[in-house]
């Protein structure tokens, strides 16, 4: 438990500033502090164990189906890391204090701090591949934030996103390649996969899993040539530069290097990829950093040569190779954090970073100049700093690794370190004093105790280091390895030791590098260089173009070509599904085709056709779409389907009514605009699935079902069970009910639709008013269709409570009813006018709907008080002298729901379309 | 049979009316009714959940001659994802007053959510059809209500897609009706693997066409033209909503292509796997592409929501109970995400602060894959389920990072790049409340994730749902 | 009792169309007539606000049976026009029947006999209803046509009509 | 002979169909149009009846009547639009 | 009985047959817009009246069950045929325009273009 | 009679969908209209073909089957809904837009 609670304090922490930012910046620092402290408390009290060879573990269950558990590890490796990232963390919290300007948002920046804290703790912490996954990833995200913090600079914001696509990049590879490490194991938890070398290393999937897992790590340490995104992130405040970029981020690929060193190691895969990728990262961005101007530019570039160099060590696969990089770990974030808030303090004296402006700052910041002396001296690797110490064991496990160019390069890398170094130290603080826009001077204590408190640790490790690191060296190294290690670190090994001759020919040709400095910096500035950021803004950009372009160009917002491609989808898989399969031949008698019936047809065809081929003239078009709809309803009751008549009747009308009111409006005539060619893919395509269609609907008229149709029970089941001789509407209103349920409810939405969206449309100023020109004749409402719709409606109405009420027993029901009805008001429309018709209405439409929806609701939810299903019907005969006996059933007040709601809604729909015709006139509301 | 059975999609429906009936022009008692019904949905989900699979036979006609309702695992499940959602996005209504920006709001809201039930629950497959003819009409209204020249010409487009993917349904129903004779979906269960081995054509032609609706409405690949535009332009709230309607095509892929046309039967065998695999990889492509090169919030948005039908229908492919499980906590995970970003979007219309920008990173994160939220534990299960798939993991990783990189540019750009604006607070509770569930999803994965395992389990080997088919219907 | 039954002869025809809708006289059909025919009128009676007075129902019945004799009769001329007459000896015309009769209804009906009748069509009404625009498919002499229909047709319905 | 005499009057309306669809390929203007389309639901209206008769079934009379009550509507929307662009005013 | 009834209904028929295609035929054969208006009226009328009483005593005579839905068919024929009769030719008016006689009252006809404000 | 039936299907089909393909809002409207009515012919034709044998228990000996009947009702309900709405949808994009094209801008934020 402690260990996930050591995890979560920085999180806690990062919630605190939004509630103590209004006591003072100081309160706010001291109280995330205290958080971080405390967790650093809460580490060191496991110290103890950690030192003799412990490791602490802590178990939670989070998701087991998945093998991610929130499984914690405190080892002598994850204690080095937790020390340095708690550690620095506290001095870092304590810098940005001072160094972030009164005008910063300072709460938010320390939330994304110990955000950042929290996820680069956890990550060392992790004891489950996932779970550090969980917090690798966060570690993007936060470092995000830090680097973008200051957002109105275009240089944060672009390399914050540079470091998020790299980063990102590179986890998501590391997830892969975790994955691959967990199924091999069988399990996502560190403790297990470590003792499975053997497993790991003799799987086929173990090259893959080992690239996908140093793409991350090595994206993550800025490893050639994934290094260009540091430089950039230096656009993030100074102690972000300090925290992330040099002591904690970018060590967490190096952590898990060295995490998986003991069952990824030793392979001569891991040894080239890795030594020849740290090797060259050292040798060339120490090269690079030695012609930078900008103080945090050689810093940033220095860093990348120093976690090459720890990369290499960790390639050797040896175990000393492994303590000097241990050892480096440590002694790198000591100097590097120092140089970073040096550089800070630098900048907030002088306002500028470029060390061709600077000079002469011994005298006026003493100070800041005796504590970068010291950080400079040991990253150049200079005696007696800690610097020097690993310098020399990397230098020692490079003289003794084949073949030769391995410790030329290691003594390059170490000239051109020392080189840099002594370059950023003498032209910042040495030479003459250029003229400053005012007096620089040494900050108060708070800017540069931090480094102070670093710089001594340099010194104090250089002077001691086995009491002072070797405990911790030896902790670490023994939790990489597996096996326990002793240090053996000492500033002297003997005349024999060919680092010594090697260190010494570095500074020596550092020296003869600085004196011909003038002379290859012009070399340097006249080779044109690869420059890492053009070409990844470059790609970047071709990247979003093409993704813009090929998003943009199959979207293009065409709906044909949706549909085409909809219509193309579907025939092309229904041909291959039919294809890929046996069929029966169909072996139903087929009807015979009789004359009348041949001709209804050959006119519905015809009518289709030329609706087809003249339908830019849209009235006459519409007309040949009635026509097919006037056979279609033929065409049912012929093919003894009468209530579909009935319906495709009525609902023909009202549809022809909507058509007309909505042509009222639109263009009379659709233009030519449509090349050749793509006429020709929409007629083949339209052709084509027609054809499918029609072959597919004659094999299914041609062959019984393979199972006897349900519907036999609906035939047997009409009368007796639902007790109408209507099996069609006893389907309707009772076996199947609750799709009528559903298919009202389905019109009063559309209803309620069309009323809403003319409100809108009434509300809003409309781009096109509609063109009357075309019908100007007098006369608005005749006198004799006046009159006779005034007999018509009543008739209607009687003839609608006619279907209604045999609808049970005879073709008819509820829906047709409504229609009819809906028919005989519409007719009161045309023929006397919205305004007129609408002011005669007794119910408002909307009423209809909603008493509709409750009717066949409530008449379904009766059944409840019988303790039987929605909608369960029942029907009864009814004995009263002298009338004949009746029926009456549940039935029938379920179709009065749907007689309402068919009703409401058609009324509803085409006042509201009518009322959209005068558009000048108030709503009156319904 | 418990009659909780049938009120998720009755009640929407009397509460709607009533709406129609008695308060169509008294906007509080339309937000009383609306809040309280969506209240009683999220109570009734809860209690439902809790049931064993069991069936309600409408009209007390037996199955497969009634119509009957079928609640899964799987189905009080969606239930469950839906009110919760309908719950936030309504709240985000009413505080941004959204809901008095065209007529109707409430009554189509209530009628969305009950055509969202009804379709979950029902065990019958033309009233499948007749439930996705409601929601998709409610949501037409919902889409383009408030109206505006752009909405309404998206509007139309997504009403004629959708027109032409009803038209399919049918066609692919009259065809099952055809050649087997029953609508219900677990009397198919038990027919096809009867279906002689040599006459099986007809009956892949019905499943391919009824798959592609389902591909239609989760917008898979040719098929996902209608949904940038449509949710670009929907009210910002209503985009929340729509999270869960291409997931209403996912769980229909996923319930008959584990309970009707399992890979199994042998009829169908891994035909519709072959081509859903394919269909999702370029769904995922394309989803990734546009949230990679689209630079409005809103069209963003959608196409991430693209990327996510894609990844969750790469791990339904593979209709194992380990993808599948993965592929419901997905669900769960991307449509919470989906509609936090979308109700975020909304809010950046007028107002960027920093609290705005903190919530619009947290979806973003989740949306992306990226930890801590759900959608990193969703895309590990996904990838896990997946062991082995070269491909589909490149895809999934690739697709993820290019939606983190869209995200990011995005957001860098809408709360960096141009100052904050000040604007009347707006009410970030739903916001709010969505994230928590995210942030619940992901620390409750653990309980989450073996229920959802059952459930798969459940899916894969359907028996109890057959079962629960002979159970009444008495009459 | 006009408030019950606002169109009495609308109440008959709905009554007897009841009757024959349902193709029953049972006592349920006159009982549900009865009902209809009651309903539906004080239902609709906002849509037919004015009130025709008809003197005589009866006259009514044998106008219609004229108008249905003269329907036959008719539509044997014009079929001889339409078989057998050359297309250019067919001699149309327009013609203006001035009218005078007391409500709509009068005017409608008087329409609707003209166009019932093969050979004519009333293609318009005046602004003020006091005229019918006559299309004749063959009328060599309007001004008899005119008067036939003045005669035969409105005299009767002015005797009809109040 | 009442067999006879029904296929004569079916063929009759259908063949007066046929004359339609031809009148409706020629027509010269859209009133033409509509009063043809008006004809073609007469004569569906005749068939059905006669469909009826055939069939000693009046399950299809329904079909007539609603056509006979309905069908005139469209002609009067569609010459409303001619006359007037909009059908309800 | 049976010969006679059957007679008739044949008569029936044929005659409703017949003027239907006369009907149609003169909707073909006529000249002028005008004049076709005029042409459907028989099918209207005469076919389809005798075939509704063909039908009405062929179901009385054969199923010995009377059928009066076919005079409602034929009522609402009667009724609606002399509207649509209105509204084509006001139609036909309105597009071509021909010199009408005067109304012979001070007020125009009802369908012409009323002056533009 | 199938065949003239399933001719009839394949053509409104492929009508309805030559329509479907056009740019402009009312062509694409009639186009569907002629696509319900194919399915709507379709699904009916799911029961088979039975002349003179309506599903009106007592009318006849044989029924056709009702099922598919009471399915095309529900969707020739349901398609008329929504071709109501897609009509009064095509009437307002027009109206606030000003044409009546069906196809949209690819991105409109981008343009701008
Ligand atoms: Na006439
Ligand atoms: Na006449």
């Amino acid at each position: 438990m402690s260990l996930a609670l050591i995890a979560a304090l920085p999180f806690l922490g990062a919630l605190t500033p939004a509630l103590t930012q209004r006591f003072g910046r100081s309160i706010a620092t001291l109280t995330v502090a205290l958080f971080t402290a405390a967790a650093l408390a809460l580490i060191l009290n496991h110290l103890p164990a950690i030192i003799v060879g412990d490791t602490v573990t802590t178990q939670i269950n989070w998701l087991p189906a998945l093998g991610l558990n929130a499984n914690f590890r405190l080892d002598g490796l994850a204690l080095l890391f937790a020390l340095l990232i708690l550690g620095i963390g506290l001095l870092i919290q304590a810098y940005a204090c001072f160094y972030l300007d009164k005008t910063e948002p300072y709460a938010r920046f320390l939330t994304y701090l110990m955000l950042f804290q929290g996820a680069m703790l956890g990550i060392v912490l992790s004891d489950n591949i996932l779970l550090l996954l969980v917090f690798w990833e966060l570690t993007s995200l936060s470092s995000f934030l830090l680097i973008g913090f200051w957002s109105h600079l275009p240089q944060a914001r672009q390399g914050a996103r540079m470091a998020l696509a790299t980063t990102g990049a590179g986890g998501l590879a590391m997830i892969a390649g975790l994955m691959i490490l967990g199924h091999i194991v069988g399990s996502y938890d560190l403790s297990t996969i470590l003792t499975q070398k053997t497993a790991i290393q003799t799987s086929p999937l173990y090259l893959p899993a080992l690239i996908l897992i140093l793409l991350g790590a090595f994206t993550k340490s800025a490893q050639f040539p994934f290094h260009f995104w540091l430089p950039h992130a230096m656009a993030a405040p100074t102690p972000v530069s300090a925290y992330l970029h040099s002591a904690t981020m970018v060590k967490a690929g190096l952590f898990l290097l060295a995490r998986l060193w003991p069952v990824l190691s030793g392979t001569p895969e891991w040894f080239w990829i890795v030594t020849s990728a740290g090797l060259i990262t050292m040798a060339f961005a120490a090269k690079v950093a030695l012609f930078k101007d900008d103080l945090k530019a050689i810093l940033a570039y220095s860093t990348v040569s120093h976690l090459g160099l720890i990369t290499f060590l960790l390639g050797l696969g040896t175990k000393a190779a492994a303590t000097a990089a241990i050892f480096h770990i440590l002694c790198h974030a000591t100097f590097k954090a120092a140089l970073f808030m040096l550089a800070g303090i630098v900048d907030h004296a002088t306002h500028t970073r470029d060390i061709r402006a600077l000079g002469g700052l011994r005298r006026a910041m003493p100070i800041t100049f005796g504590l970068a002396t010291i950080a400079t001296l040991s990253m150049a690797g200079i005696p007696p700093l800690n610097g020097f110490l690993s310098k020399e064991m990397m230098l020692e496990e490079a003289a003794h690794t084949a073949p030769w160019v391995i410790p030329v390069l290691a003594t390059l890398a170490a000239l051109l370190s020392v080189a840099y170094s002594l370059r950023f130290l003498t032209y910042t603080f040495l030479g003459p004093i250029p003229a400053y826009s005012h007096s620089p001077h040494d900050p108060t204590p708070g800017l540069w105790l931090p480094p102070a408190i670093l710089a001594a640790l340099v010194v104090a490790i250089g002077a001691a280091p086995m009491p002072l690191a070797g405990w911790l060296v030896d902790a670490a190294t023994s939790a990489t390895t597996g096996e326990p290690i002793h240090a053996h670190i000492a500033l002297w090994h003997g005349l024999e030791t060919p680092a010594l001759w090697m260190s010494l020919a570095a500074i020596g040709g550092a020296l003869v590098t600085l004196g011909l400095y003038p002379a290859l910096r012009r070399v340097w500035d006249a080779t044109p260089k690869p420059q890492a950021k053009v070409i990844f803004d470059a790609s970047l950009t071709a990247l979003t173009h093409t993704a813009h372009t090929f998003t943009a160009k199959l979207h293009n917002g065409s709906l044909s070509r949706a549909f085409a491609a909809a219509v193309l989808t579907i025939l092309t898989l229904g041909l291959y599904a039919y294809q890929s399969a046996e069929s029966l031949p169909g072996s139903r008698a087929l009807a015979a085709i009789a004359a009348t019936p041949a001709v209804g047809f050959a006119l519905m065809i015809t009518a289709a056709l030329a609706a087809t081929a003249l339908h830019r003239k849209r009235l006459l078009a519409l007309l040949l779409v009635g026509i097919v709809g006037l056979i279609l309803s033929a065409s049912f009751a012929y093919l003894s389907a009468p209530d579909l008549a009935l319906t495709q009747i009525t609902v023909e009308v009202v549809t022809v009514a909507l058509m007309l009111l909505a042509l009222n409006f639109l263009p009379k005539i659709t233009p030519h605009e449509t090349p050749r060619l793509r006429k020709l893919r929409d007629a083949s395509l339209a052709i084509g699935t027609g054809i499918a269609t029609a072959a597919l609907a004659y094999a299914l008229m041609m062959r019984e079902a393979i199972f006897p149709p349900i519907s036999a029970f609906h035939l047997a089941q009409s009368l007796p069970g639902a007790g109408g001789h209507n099996a069609v509407n006893t389907i309707i209103v009772d076996f199947r009910g609750y799709d009528t349920y559903g298919e009202i409810i389905v019109l009063g939405i559309a209803a309620l639709l069309i009323f809403a969206l003319t409100e809108s449309l009434l509300g809003t100023k409309w781009a096109t008013r509609p063109d009357q020109s075309a019908g100007d004749a007098g006369d608005p409402h005749p006198i004799m269709l006046q009159t006779a719709t005034r007999l018509i409606l009543p008739m209607a109405m009687l003839v609608g409570c006619y279907l209604f009420l045999r609808g049970h027993n005879q073709p008819g029901g509820g829906f047709v009813a409504g229609l009819v009805f809906a028919i005989g008001f519409v007719l009161q429309y045309i023929a006397s006018g919205q305004d007129w018709a609408a002011a005669r209405r007794r119910i408002p439409y909307h009423a209809m709907i909603g008493a509709g929806v409750l009717v066949a609701s409530f008449t379904g939810v009766g059944s409840f008080l019988a303790g039987r299903p929605f909608l369960t019907s029942n029907y009864t005969h009814i004995h009263l002298p002298p009338l004949q006996d009746f029926e009456l059933a549940t039935a029938a007040l379920f179709d009065l729901g749907v007689f309402l709601c068919v009703l409401g809604a058609v009324m509803l729909a085409l006042d509201a379309l009518a009322r959209l015709a005068k558009p000048q006139t108030a709503k009156d509301a319904c | 049979m418990s009659q909780l059975l049938i009120l998720p999609v009755i009640l929407p429906a009397i509460l709607a009316g009533a709406i129609i009936l008695i308060a169509r022009n008294t906007l509080n008692a339309q937000r009383a009714i609306s809040i309280l019904g969506t209240i009683a949905l999220l109570a009734l989900a809860i209690t439902l959940i809790q049931a064993p699979t069991q069936s309600y036979f409408l009209g007390n006609w037996p199955a497969p001659f009634g119509i009957a309702l079928v609640l899964d695992r799987l189905s009080a499940l969606m239930l469950l994802l839906t009110a919760t959602l309908a719950l936030i996005v309504l709240i985000h209504t009413i505080r941004t007053g959204w809901d008095t920006k065209g007529r109707h709001f409430h009554a189509l809201y209530l009628f969305q959510l009950m055509g969202l039930n009804g379709a979950f629950l029902t065990g019958d497959a033309f009233n499948l059809f007749v439930f996705f003819e409601v929601l998709l009409i409610a949501s037409y209204g919902l889409m383009v209500h408030g109206g505006g020249e752009a909405r309404i010409r998206a509007g139309v487009q997504y009403v004629a897609f959708n027109l032409l993917g009803s038209t399919l349904f049918l066609f692919a129903l009259a065809t099952i009706y055809s050649t087997t004779g029953t609508l219900n979906m677990a009397d198919l269960a038990q027919k096809l693997p009867q279906i002689p081995a040599n006459d099986t054509a007809l009956i892949r032609v019905a499943a391919v066409l009824l798959m592609l609706v389902f591909a239609v409405k989760a917008a898979l690949v040719p098929l996902q033209f209608w949904l940038p535009g449509t949710y670009a332009n929907a009210p910002g709230p209503i985009a929340a909503l729509f999270a869960v309607m291409t997931k209403v095509g996912a769980y229909a892929l996923i319930r008959f292509g584990t309970l009707v046309f399992p890979t199994d039967l042998p009829a169908t065998n891994t035909l519709l796997a072959s081509l859903l695999y394919p269909a999702a990889l370029a769904t995922i492509a394309v989803g990734a592409l546009g949230t990679f090169g689209t630079r409005s919030l809103p069209r963003q948005i959608a196409f991430a929501a693209i990327g996510s039908m894609g990844t969750l229908l790469l791990a339904v492919s593979a209709f194992t109970p380990q993808a599948t499980a993965a592929a419901l906590y997905y669900t769960l995970h991307s449509t919470l995400a989906t509609a936090a970003l979308f109700l975020i979007a909304d809010l950046t219309r007028c107002r960027r602060d920093g609290m705005t920008a903190a919530l619009y990173m947290a979806a973003a994160i989740a949306m992306a894959g990226m930890p801590p939220l759900s959608g990193f534990v969703g895309k590990l299960l996904i990838l896990d389920a997946l062991r082995g798939d070269a491909i589909a993991w490149a895809a999934i990783l690739i697709a993820s990072l290019l939606t983190m990189i869209g995200l990011a540019r995005t957001g860098s750009d809408l709360f960096w790049k141009s100052p904050s604006t000040e604007a009347p607070a707006e009410s970030k509770t739903a916001i709010l409340l969505c994230l928590a569930a995210l942030a619940t999803l992901t620390i409750a994965a653990g309980p989450i994730t073996s229920w959802l395992t059952l459930t798969a389990e459940a899916l894969h080997a359907p028996t109890a749902y057959i079962a629960a088919n002979h159970l009444g219907g008495t009459k | 009792m006009s408030r019950l039954f606002p169109h009495p002869m609308l109440s008959a025809t709905l009554f007897l169309a009841w009757l024959l809708l349902a193709g029953s006289t049972a006592i349920n059909s006159l009982l549900m007539a009865a009902l209809l025919a009651t309903l539906i009128p004080l239902a609709t009676q906002a849509y037919w606000p004015s009130r025709p007075k008809i003197r005589h129902p009866l006259r009514l019945i044998s106008y219609i049976a004229l108008v249905l004799y003269d329907v036959i009769i008719a539509n044997i001329q014009v079929a001889r026009i339409i078989l057998f007459m050359p297309a250019d000896q067919i001699k149309s015309a327009w013609i203006t029947v001035p009218v005078d009769l007391p409500c709509p209804e009068a005017i409608a009906l008087l329409a609707g006999t003209i166009t019932l009748t093969p050979g004519t069509l009333t293609a318009e009404f005046s602004a003020d209803n006091k005229a019918l625009l006559i299309h004749a498919l063959h009328a060599p002499d309007p001004d008899a046509t005119r008067a036939e229909i003045k005669s035969r047709y409105e005299s009767r319905l002015q005797r009809i009509f109040r | 002979m009442l067999t006879y005499a029904l296929t004569f009057a079916i063929a009759c309306f259908a063949l007066a169909l046929i004359l339609n669809l031809i009148r409706l390929a020629t027509a010269p203007t859209m009133p033409d149009r509509i009063l043809t389309v008006d004809t073609m639901v007469i004569n569906v209206i005749a068939l059905i009846v006669l469909y009826g008769v055939q069939t000693h079934s009046t399950v299809v009379f329904d079909a007539a009547l609603l056509l006979a009550m309905t069908g005139f509507i469209s002609t009067i929307a569609f010459c409303k639009f001619l006359l007037r662009g909009g059908i309800i005013e | 009985m049976n010969l006679t009834i059957e007679l008739l209904i044949s008569a029936l028929l044929i005659i409703g047959g017949s003027f239907g295609l006369i009907g149609s035929f003169g909707l073909l054969k006529l000249r002028e817009p005008m004049q076709r208006l005029h042409a459907p009226t028989k099918a209207t009328t005469v076919g389809v009246g005798a075939s509704l009483i063909a039908a009405a005593l062929t179901l009385l005579w054969q199923t010995g069950a009377a059928s009066w839905q076919g005079v409602m068919v034929a009522v609402f024929l009667f009724l609606t045929a002399p509207l649509s009769g209105l509204m084509l030719a006001k139609a036909h008016r309105h597009l071509s325009r021909p010199d009408l006689p005067p109304t012979g009252t001070k007020a125009p006809w009802a369908g012409e273009t009323p002056p533009k404000p | 009679m199938e065949i003239l039936i399933a001719i009839a299907i394949g053509t409104l089909t492929a009508c309805g969908l030559y329509l479907m393909l056009r740019a402009r809002t009312f062509p694409v409207i009639l186009g569907l209209s002629l696509l319900s009515y194919a399915v709507n012919l379709f699904i009916f034709i799911s029961g088979r073909i039975k002349l003179n044998a309506p599903p009106i228990i007592g009318e006849g000996s044989q029924y056709t089957d009702p099922l598919p009947q009471a399915l095309v009702l529900t969707a020739i309900v349901i398609s008329f809904g929504m071709t109501a709405v897609l009509v009064i949808m095509a009437l307002g994009a027009y109206l606030t837009a000003g044409h009546d094209r069906v196809d949209t801008d690819a991105d409109p934020e981008d343009q701008a």
